[in-house]
């Protein structure tokens, strides 16, 4: 007997910039029938923004034949987000989060992404196989208002 | 589609303002860092960026205000942000850009702010 | 060797008319990257909501449980959709077309979906498989501006 | 989200004016049938749809004005259509509901022809 009710909701698009509009598009729509407010959306929206752009830009390196696929999912409590490549993978424990004021002082204009989806969810999650399947999985927590 | 983000260009005494409009991501950062290279090289390093009509940002945008900030400070001058709403003004927060960046409410407080604090020392 | 570069976009949602919306937007943003102009826009957001509101209404008889999909594929010279359910599937040949006027004098408030999608697209195609998979195709050409 | 779909009631004499805004597809076409049907109910039947604010239609928002026009005429009333803006207007026109409805360009022209043929008969 299902406790919960799951919506599942998934999209698939070209692996290229142009695309992350129509990405953050479908994750507000998802994200507003879930139940998070405006305030709680653009935040929504970055994170999944910032793991795609590192989809589109590191794992694919920008070649627009590979293809971005994200799927959202919810129930009463919580919306997960699984964004999945096959490209070529990395180590995440490898990525120490910098500072902005480091960055800045080493004229870097980048390294924030996986910081900011740290911040934004309340897990985030990689699994990794380079070349076939590179899964990340964000969950946010629905807070009940009443 | 409309146009999804575009740059309007003004000017005050010495200062370059520049009015950003629509959406600031990956896909538009480089139209953005162009635009601001441009003045760079043409010694033009008061800027007021106005984001009244920004409506989202996401680091790929952010990482066009850090990358030049230093340069800018180096050569005698300053991006100064205005006008952000409430929405955007989160993402700079929870990063702290506030503690980097003069971020004011409108133009006239940026353009105040240059009188006062020509480059910001923290 | 490949002549034309095909793009390829997909969405998957709950079976529900609270998701017409987001299936509208996907297919304006895919339709903008194909080269449709406003005017054609909305046509090609209407045909396909209409595809997508029979599959809803009368091919899950609006059971939640159930997904509708769709592809949206171009390339330089034409933007196929289709439109894919498992449900109970029918006869389209069966179904004709009647006139607003004789629709109204019979006071049936339906009976316009499948007139649009016809006007509105260049091809439409159904293989039924009750059941099993029902595919909606259609096709829009791109008319070259220049 | 902001609400998708809103219906806003004034009167002019005995015509209602319904302004609906947003769109009208499978969601939302329940709630304007049911207003729709309130007014009946009371016996107003001179209906005026104001469409300024409309942004899409779909066959079942078409369908709300098909089924109760031949009741509303019998009852000696009319629905007229008013403020269509192009985009929309394209798709009352493939299904040529201009040879069925009054379709005027705003509320004024509605009322006005409401005075001049309280019924369109064709
Ligand atoms: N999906 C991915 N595939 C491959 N490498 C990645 C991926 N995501 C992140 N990385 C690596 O992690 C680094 C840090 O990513 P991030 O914090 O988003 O900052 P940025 O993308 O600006 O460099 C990237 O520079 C890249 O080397
Ligand atoms: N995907 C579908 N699955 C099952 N039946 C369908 C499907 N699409 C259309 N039909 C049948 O065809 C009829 C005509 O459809 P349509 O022209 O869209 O008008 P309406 O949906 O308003 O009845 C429907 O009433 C239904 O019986």
């Amino acid at each position: 007997m299902p406790t919960a009710i799951e919506s599942t909701f998934s999209l698939s698009v070209p692996s290229s910039t142009r695309n992350l509009a129509l990405i953050r598009e479908f994750v507000s729509q998802v994200g507003a029938q879930a139940g998070f407010d405006d305030s709680e959306l653009i935040k929504l929206e970055l994170a999944v923004d910032e793991a795609c752009t590192n989809v589109i830009r590191h794992a694919y390196g920008h070649d627009t034949s590979r293809e971005v696929s994200i799927k959202a999912i919810f129930d009463e409590e919580e919306l997960r987000i699984e964004v999945v490549d096959n490209g070529r993978g990395f180590d995440p424990e490898l990525i120490k989060a910098e500072h902005v004021r480091q960055l800045i002082a080493e004229r870097k204009a980048g390294g924030l992404g996986m910081q900011l989806m740290k911040l934004l969810m309340d897990e985030v999650h990689y699994e990794i196989s380079p070349g076939k399947k590179n899964e990340l999985k964000m969950v946010k927590k629905i807070l009940k208002r009443n | 589609m409309p146009n999804p983000f575009a740059i309007h260009k003004s000017h005050q005494d010495d200062i370059v303002i520049l009015n950003i409009e629509g959406y600031l991501d990956a896909h538009t950062a480089p139209q953005f860092e162009e635009t601001i290279q441009a003045e760079v090289d043409q010694g033009k390093v008061r800027i007021i960026v106005d984001c009244e009509k920004l409506t989202y940002i996401s680091s790929a945008g952010l990482g066009v205000f850090m990358g030049f900030i230093e340069e800018i400070r180096e050569q005698g001058g300053d991006i100064k942000i205005s006008g952000l709403n409430t929405k955007v003004k989160q993402i700079f927060d929870i990063l702290h850009f506030d503690t980097i960046y003069d971020i004011l409410s409108d133009i006239p407080a940026a353009i105040h702010r240059f009188a006062e604090v020509p480059i910001r020392k923290d």
